[in-house]
């Protein structure tokens, strides 16, 4: 128990602390694939373990209580040094303001804690353990190249990659630790420790741009904290305890909790930058492309997602909790509007995740069996789909220096397998029978009932559908006869990619096992299992979803496909219609004064309707009024 | 088992041919409103099979995948229909048609496919709220997404969603391609876009994909025919109305532009369902 | 917005305004200008119609007595039917029809004697 | 890596033509589009350009009428007929009064030809099939009555030097003022929905707007021209027997796509007013006069065609043939319109607006 | 069975010829005749004829008009964008040879100084009459081009 | 026969023409004749109230004419069309096809021109056999 505690947790953090201090190459790649396969093997050792709960006492003899306490300050005192460096008296404020609250906490109202459950590890945890450590150390396993090409092309003297890593790995450990605390003092510590090291790969590159997102990351992310530890103070000063397990399980009297949750809500919105503080993820988007792919689309932000999981059963039949599908699938139509407009791809990512992470909510919010089931579903699909997406755009981004999706047109002649792949991430995103699609399907049955969230919920899907699609199908705009080179890329980059579009589609086909199996123990006994399984198919009282069948079908379709696109090589190959005009260039036609003119073509982004700087401040404005309701409403 | 077996081989064999003499009877009956005699009922399968026996030619072999994979989800969609499976599954099952007709058109560089493409995205963007909310509420009435348990409702549902069901009919009015939606492509070669999204698809793969569209009309019908599943003359009745006032409207309308269909359609079409919406989870 | 469908639902209920073309061959009007055709009866090749013609698809060879036509050149206009002082020129109500091979039309008269009076272009 | 530039509105470049279905001519426009928005149009000639001016060295005079006719399908008889004034011009010939009146009316039988079949194009151009077919119908009316009195269904070939070469019967006027009657009650039966439709109006009102200044700045003609409010038309010339007939250019003061279609159908219904008004009012007698000479110094001819003012510069030098032809269709020297016209519309709204000219590519191109 | 299969599509490709109209310099005389085709008088949808106007989904080319040393190349482009079998109408006497037009400067000649005609329709314009004529000529030549290809 | 005509030279007339413009005029076309080996004729016609208004501009083959597009932007058309039948040259033309407006690079040029030889820039490309005879 304790070593499996100490190998997800501390490990990382020694890890990382190796990685700082080895600064050649070799040694800090051996140690991140040693911690990685340690991560990884850790995780799937967890599985038999589960559920326990682990209350170490000390720490190398050192009570434990106390270095919390002392870490806490300290992380405090990091972050208000950040503040006073970039002149940011929000972030001053905040952290201030937190260390009050924390020291009231402490020192005035408990007695140095150690009545509560530290650690404690359900199907839920473990759920988000395993994307953890086993997408996570593939994302870190993947920036090893990645960083080295990185920093080549922005031609750095002196490596600063073991400072990078050091965030990473640190990083791994941090979430780790938020989602198996149980204390809720601990639980906040690993939440800003995942702020900190968000700030800080943030701002890894040090351009103007990367500080100033980085630092709007962090103010951002404070508010959250600060809403978290009021919440924990009001909590403490109401029940007398943080362990969250109780809280949940024996609320006393639902109006208590109502405040305090609502306060936990808003700092998981934060957390996952749902709007109106969706501009610090979107500038996180400066940051080298594993640390986008890690923290910002498969893991950190679904800390927020996570808190709000943990707990729904408590604020299940609330007022609230339809606040939270309101403000959810209102989030989920705003991010995908607002993708639809990008053609940034790694923004399209940003946005998408945003919307994706505002439907988890939604279901969040709907709080049924199904709901929760989709929600889990949701997030486990979207870590892989995501995190295979994040990698796609940056290894693409480092062959052709660019992440507009124009510049994307035609990638299949050049990086046919990178490009093939990541069609494959986004049709994991968006069709059937694959994972994200059942959540989806699963939420929009849950969501029925709830006369705004499905009208939104309708809404945001179709346009998910437009932004996906048309970047797929320019990937593969290019005449070409069917024959290609494979383009040369790094082992690692190789097996990230393979590994996670492999693991998208292959865990889509078990998804009927991983509900019986994780899911069910997952919602626990807070809600009855909804779906029957049989024959791999999904079926309740209301709908059906033939997963294995279909999925089954789908391959037997791929297979036809895959054999006609071999028939149709043998075909004659025409230039496309160009009015008669065409040229034996594909894309060239000759134009006005016998001059050659090449047939562009742009992506609709429908600026007009969906432009970022039109939308923008009337989302935030509606997402303000929503979370009143939230915050209001539980008062 | 052997039912499923039959609904299996119904969806995948009949189901087209069906679609295709439903084509040929929408060319004869616009043809009759327009003054003239019209091709034969059968125009639609000389068409295919004529389309079949083309030489191959691509733009790109990408293409080649898009049309199986069209007309494949097509045919599943109407299989699991028939096998009276769950609503919103069958749809976004017709919708991975939907998106690998457009990935296929964007897979030519010809700026009239591309043009067609993104005007399909659109389209898709029009009606799969509209066709979600019509599920949506026929779940609120019938308290299922299951086509089994709405066939055994006990009165029809029109009488309850009207209004979803005009929703319905801007839906089907926009997958069919009718006039003033067939803006990506038109089954007459007189539009701006030549053919839009089907521009360069030739030979076989247009065939393939005309039998998708077959499968989608089967489909789009079968949705309608959830209206009025009490009996089998009404169902028919309701079909026929349906599909004549389709063609009328093809008749009797310009073409509209893309803005137009987005403001209109959401508008009319969120009014519509709200107001049934309500009308249900009130009454 | 449904201003036509009188018009249309007219057209539905009433008689088609198709002509079942290749089956029923309505009359054509009289004087159409289709065809041409000369009689080499009657022609004395005297080459006024080479000359009048706009189009320039008739070449006449006076002295071997040829008259020769371009079938696919000729444009119907009917000029050297009118001009024509014998009257052995006269067009046919029916277009020539749709052929799959080029075609040239030569026709051999008698070679006659010259008549001093004969007009000449 | 720095961040891209974002570009978020794409250019779209798309060659409108040489082959395009709602295009049927081969005219070549260059667009570029943003989200369907039309920033750029540059057009490209050419591809219907035979030279025919340059056929005067080879062609007699008399030989160019059957040249001419066939610069255009459509106006066909309009073209030969201001040739033909221009040669009578040139070779001071009193045309008999009974061949005036034959050319007005003939020359309006094609104007309502070529204003029907424009109209169904027109219709065409927004997807209105149904329309587009009812037009064609009513015009085939029209083509049997060319048939039947001139022998060919399109290009009549009825003027010669001095006259017209057929003439009508009794019989024959009774049956056009029938078949006149017809097409007026088939077309006034569509009125209502080119019109009042409401899609057909979303497609047409407002788009490609000339205001009547720009308009005359340009030097654009005929239903163009008079759509913009300008009441100019070339018949007030009184040329043939126009200046006996009583009408009135037709203006609107929409200047958009609705007003030339306006124009255009109002224009139908005035030329059956005008054919009816020249069958009561015909003399008896000759129909042609004889041709004797040949032409010699400059003239400037013009007539309205169904597009609009047609102009013929004809320099003779007394030789059989002449010396120099210049034809100055209307279409091009509406072609102009469309760069104004076109940018800020929608692609959508491309063959609307280009058809709004009613383009005549051959005749532009000669 | 191969055989009853040939039948099947011989007689299909009969019923349905899409048709493409390429205006290649004509004086439009021609081109509004073919379009005359598509209406209710001729209306040649009684033989599954459409207009699709699309070289990649056609079966046969109509031509109507002179060929000039500009459209040449464009003509010869929508050919080879068709598939096979398909054939070529040439339409109306410049298409047949360049008509009245055939000695200005700028013309070529007639369709099949370009591309292989299969069918000539004369007239000037041709009657849409004499249009459904030669496009019943051309069904024939389907045939003709099938043997051909069996006997190969 | 040709009435109210004005003969203008190349320096007159962009001040003519803007005059012209000033009065109310419409610009209907422009004609070019060629006269001899070396001169050509432009008669730049302009209509108000159904009266035409002709100027004569006698120019040089080999020099460049002004340009009246400026003042009049449907003129460039008519110019452009010169420009290719009879190789002059317009000076300061807002759209200038460069010669290209209605040939291409293999067909001829000046054709209009009777008194300079007019040539071919490559030669025809030899025709296909027809194939129609079966």
């Amino acid at each position: 128990m304790a070593e499996i505690i100490f190998l997800l947790i501390v490990v990382p953090f020694i890890a990382a602390l190796g990685c700082l201090l080895f600064r050649i190459q070799f040694i800090r790649a051996s140690i991140i694939i040693i911690c990685a396969g340690l991560l990884m093997g850790g995780s799937l050792f967890l599985i038999p373990m589960i559920p326990f709960a682990y209350s170490p006492g000390s720490f190398f003899g050192v009570n434990i209580h106390e270095i919390l306490q002392g870490a806490d300050f300290l992380l405090l005192l990091i972050i208000f040094y950040f503040g006073i460096k970039h002149k940011n008296l929000v972030i001053q404020a905040l952290s201030i303001f937190q260390a009050v609250m924390l020291g009231y906490l402490e020192f005035f109202l408990s007695d140095g804690g150690g009545h509560d459950v530290v650690f404690y590890c359900d199907h839920l945890s473990l759920i988000l353990v395993l994307i953890i450590c086993i997408i996570g150390s593939i994302i870190c396993l993947q920036a090893i190249p990645y960083m080295k090409n990185h920093e080549a092309h922005l031609k750095i003297a002196v490596s600063r990659q073991p400072g990078f890593f050091f965030v990473m790995l640190l990083f791994l450990g941090g979430m780790n630790g938020v989602v198996l605390a149980n204390d809720m003092k601990f639980l906040y510590f690993f939440f800003e420790v995942t702020t900190l090291c968000s700030f800080l790969l943030i701002g890894h590159d040090k351009t103007e741009r990367a500080t100033r997102n980085a630092v709007r990351a962090l103010w951002m992310n404070s508010i959250g904290g600060a809403a978290f530890v009021s919440g924990l103070v009001y909590l403490y000063v109401k029940l007398g305890m943080l362990d969250m397990q109780n809280i949940i399980h024996t609320t006393p009297q639902a109006g208590i909790i109502v405040l305090p949750m609502a306060l936990l809500c808003f700092a998981s919105f934060t957390k996952s930058a749902q709007f109106p503080f969706q501009s610090w993820l979107l500038g996180a988007m400066v940051a080298p492309t594993p640390v986008s792919a890690l923290l910002h689309s498969s893991t950190m932000v679904k800390v927020g997602v996570y808190l709000v999981l943990r707990i729904a059963p408590a604020i299940q039949g609330m007022f609230l909790s339809q606040c939270i599908t309101v403000f959810g699938a209102f989030t989920f139509l705003a991010g995908a509007a607002l993708a639809v407009g990008q053609s940034n791809g790694k923004k399209v990512l940003a946005y998408s995740t945003i919307s994706n992470l505002g439907l988890i909510f939604a279901c969040a919010g709907v709080n049924t069996s199904e709901a929760i089931t989709a929600a889990i579903i949701l997030i486990i699909f979207h870590a892989v789909s995501k995190a295979l997406l994040f990698l796609c755009v940056g290894t693409i981004e480092q062959h052709i220096e660019s992440r507009n999706i124009e510049d994307m047109r035609g990638l299949y002649t050049r990086m046919p397998l990178t490009a093939l792949i990541t069609v494959m991430g986004v049709i994991t995103m968006i069709m059937p029978p694959f994972g994200l699609l059942l959540g989806k399907w699963m939420a929009m049955e849950a969501a029925a009932r709830s006369f705004f969230g499905i009208i939104m919920i309708a809404m945001g899907s179709a346009l998910t559908v437009m932004y996906w699609a048309r970047w797929a199908g320019i990937l593969m705009s290019d005449p070409f006869a069917g024959k290609f080179k494979l383009e040369r890329q790094p082992v690692l980059t190789w097996f990230a990619l393979i590994s996670l579009s492999l693991g998208a589609a292959s865990l889509s086909v078990v998804s009927p096992w991983i509900y019986k199996l994780g899911i069910i123990p997952a919602m626990g006994k807070d809600y009855l299992s909804s779906y029957a399984l049989d024959f791999g198919i999904l079926e309740n009282s209301f709908g059906v979803f033939a997963v294995l069948p279909l999925s089954l079908v789908a391959v037997f379709g791929f297979l036809i496909a895959v054999l006609a696109v071999k028939g149709a090589t043998r075909s004659r190959i025409v230039m496309p219609y160009l009015s008669g005009v065409q040229t034996s260039e594909p894309r060239v036609f000759r134009g006005p004064m016998n001059q050659n003119v090449i047939a562009e073509a742009g992506n609709y982004y429908l600026s007009s309707i969906f432009g970022e700087t039109r939308l923008t401040a009337w989302i935030n404005i509606g997402a303000v009024i929503l979370l009143t309701l939230v915050i209001g409403g539980a008062l | 088992m052997s039912n499923t077996i039959i609904a299996i081989i119904i969806g995948f064999l009949v189901a087209p041919l069906v679609g295709g003499l439903i084509s040929g009877l929408d060319r004869i009956i616009t043809a009759r409103l327009q003054g003239r005699i019209g091709p034969p009922v059968w125009q639609a399968f000389y068409d295919v099979i004529k389309l079949m026996s083309k030489e191959s030619m691509v733009v790109n072999v990408w293409q080649a995948f898009c049309a199986y994979a069209y007309v494949s989800a097509a045919a599943i969609a109407v299989v699991l229909f028939f096998l009276k499976s769950d609503l919103l599954l069958i749809l976004f099952i017709q919708a991975v048609g939907a998106v690998f007709l457009v990935v296929g058109a964007l897979s030519s560089t010809s700026p009239y496919s591309q043009v067609g493409a993104h005007r399909e995205l659109l389209q898709i963007l029009a009606y799969e709220p509209l066709i979600i909310l019509v599920i949506a509420g026929i779940y609120l009435e019938t308290g299922s997404f299951k086509i089994s348990a709405i066939y055994d409702w006990n009165q029809p549902l029109i009488f309850k969603l009207p209004f979803l069901f005009v929703a319905l009919g801007y839906a089907l009015t926009i997958k069919l391609r009718k006039s003033p939606f067939d803006l990506s492509t038109s089954h007459h070669g007189h539009q701006e876009l030549v053919k839009g999204v089907l521009t360069d698809y030739s030979g076989p793969y247009l065939a393939l994909i005309e039998i998708g569209h077959w499968y989608d009309v089967v489909l789009l019908l079968g949705f309608c025919s959830l209206f009025w599943a009490t009996g089998a003359v009404g169902m028919l009745a309701l079909l026929a109305l349906t599909y004549f006032a389709e063609i009328l409207i093809d008749n009797v309308t310009a073409r509209m532009t893309w803005r137009w269909m987005l403001g209109y359609v959401w508008a009319m079409g969120f009014t519509l369902c709200s107001v049934n919406l309500i009308w249900v989870i009130l009454g | 917005m449904f201003k036509m469908t009188p018009t249309i639902l007219k057209n539905f209920l009433t008689e088609k305004a198709t002509r079942l073309y290749p089956f029923e061959i309505r009359e054509p009007y009289a004087h159409v200008r289709g065809e041409l055709v000369n009689n080499s009866e009657t022609c004395n090749f005297c080459g006024i119609c080479a000359a009048k013609c706009p189009s320039q698809c008739i070449k006449v060879d006076k002295k071997s007595a040829t008259w020769e036509c371009e079938p696919f050149e000729c444009v119907y206009c009917g000029i050297c039917v009118d001009a024509c002082p014998q009257e052995s020129l006269s067009q046919k109500e029916l277009y020539r029809k749709p052929s799959a091979e080029r075609q040239h039309i030569i026709i051999k008269g008698e070679i006659r004697p010259e008549k001093p009076d004969a007009p000449v272009a | 890596m720095q961040e891209a530039i974002q570009k978020t509105v794409q250019r779209t470049t798309i060659p409108f033509g040489p082959q395009h279905p709602v295009l049927p001519e081969p005219v070549h426009l260059k667009i570029t589009v943003e989200d369907e928005i039309i920033k750029e149009v540059v057009p490209a000639l050419g591809f219907v350009h035979r030279g025919l001016e340059k056929l005067i060295d080879i062609r007699d005079f008399h030989q160019m009428i059957q040249v001419v006719e066939r610069v255009c399908g459509i106006c066909s008889m309009i073209h030969a007929m201001c040739y033909v004034h221009g040669i009578e011009e040139l070779m001071k010939i009193e045309v008999p009064p009974r061949a005036k009146y034959l050319r007005v009316i003939w020359s309006e039988l094609h104007r309502i030809h070529s204003h029907l079949l424009w109209l169904g194009l027109f219709a065409d151009s927004f997807g209105f099939e149904s329309v587009f077919m009812q037009f064609w119908r009513i015009r085939e009316k029209i083509l049997n009555i060319d048939e039947a009195t001139t022998g060919n269904r399109i290009i009549v070939s009825v003027n010669v030097v001095g006259g017209v070469r057929k003439d009508l019967s009794q019989d024959q006027m009774r049956w056009i003022l029938d078949e006149l009657d017809q097409i007026e009650q088939m077309t006034t039966q569509l009125e209502s929905t080119l019109f009042e439709d409401y899609t057909v109006k979303k497609r047409t009102i407002g788009k490609g707007l000339l205001p009547s200044r720009q308009a005359v700045e340009l030097g654009i003609v005929g239903p163009t021209l008079r759509a913009s409010g300008v009441a100019q038309d070339m018949r007030q010339l009184g040329y043939a027997a126009f200046k006996e007939l009583d009408f009135e250019p037709v203006t609107e003061n929409n200047c958009d796509c609705w007003a030339r279609c306006r124009v255009r159908y109002r224009e139908v219904l005035q030329s059956i007013d005008l054919i009816r008004q020249a069958i009561s009012k015909i003399p008896a007698g000759e129909i042609n006069v004889k041709v004797k000479g040949r032409p010699q110094g400059e003239v400037i001819t013009r007539v309205e065609q169904p597009r609009g003012e047609l102009l013929y510069y004809i320099k003779a030098n007394g030789s059989k043939n002449l010396d120099r032809l210049r034809i100055r269709t209307p279409t091009f020297a509406n072609i102009p319109a469309l760069f104004t016209m076109l940018p800020g519309m929608w692609l959508s709204d491309v063959p609307v607006i280009v058809l709004s000219i009613d383009p005549c590519i051959s005749c532009t191109e000669r | 069975m191969k055989k009853m299969l040939g039948k099947i599509i011989a007689s299909t490709r009969m019923k349905s010829p899409w048709i493409l109209h390429f205006d290649c310099g004509s004086c439009n005389g021609c081109d509004i005749e073919v379009l005359a085709c598509l209406t209710p008088v001729y209306d040649i949808e009684r033989f599954g004829m459409v207009n699709v106007g699309n070289p990649m989904h056609a079966d046969i080319l109509l031509v109507t008009g002179t060929v000039n040393h500009r459209n040449k190349k464009v003509l010869t482009n929508l050919y080879d964008q068709m598939p096979a079998p398909k054939v070529v109408i040439a339409i109306g006497a410049c298409g047949l040879s360049g008509g009245i037009f055939r000695d200005a400067y700028n013309v070529v000649g007639g369709v099949d100084r370009v591309i292989p005609v299969d069918v000539y329709v004369p007239g000037c314009p041709a009657k849409p009459e004499a249009i459904i004529d030669g496009a019943v000529l051309a069904l024939k030549k389907f045939e003709v081009l099938r043997q051909q290809k069996l006997a190969v | 026969m040709l009435e109210n005509v004005v003969s203008v030279s190349p320096d007159t007339l962009a001040g003519e023409i803007a005059k012209t413009k000033y009065e109310g005029f419409r610009f209907v076309t422009m004609t070019c004749v060629e006269l001899d080996a070396d001169t050509a004729e432009v008669i730049y016609h302009f209509d108000r109230d159904f009266t035409l208004k002709n100027f004569r501009l006698k120019a040089a083959k080999n020099a460049d004419i002004p340009s009246i597009s400026h003042i009049f932007m449907a003129a460039f058309l008519a110019e452009n069309e010169i420009q290719d039948m009879f190789h002059l040259k317009f000076k300061g033309l807002i759209i200038d096809f460069n010669r290209t407006l209605y040939f291409d690079d293999n067909a001829q040029t000046a054709p209009l021109c009777r008194y300079t030889v007019s040539q071919i820039k490559s030669p025809e490309p030899e025709s296909i056999q027809n194939s129609g005879d079966v």
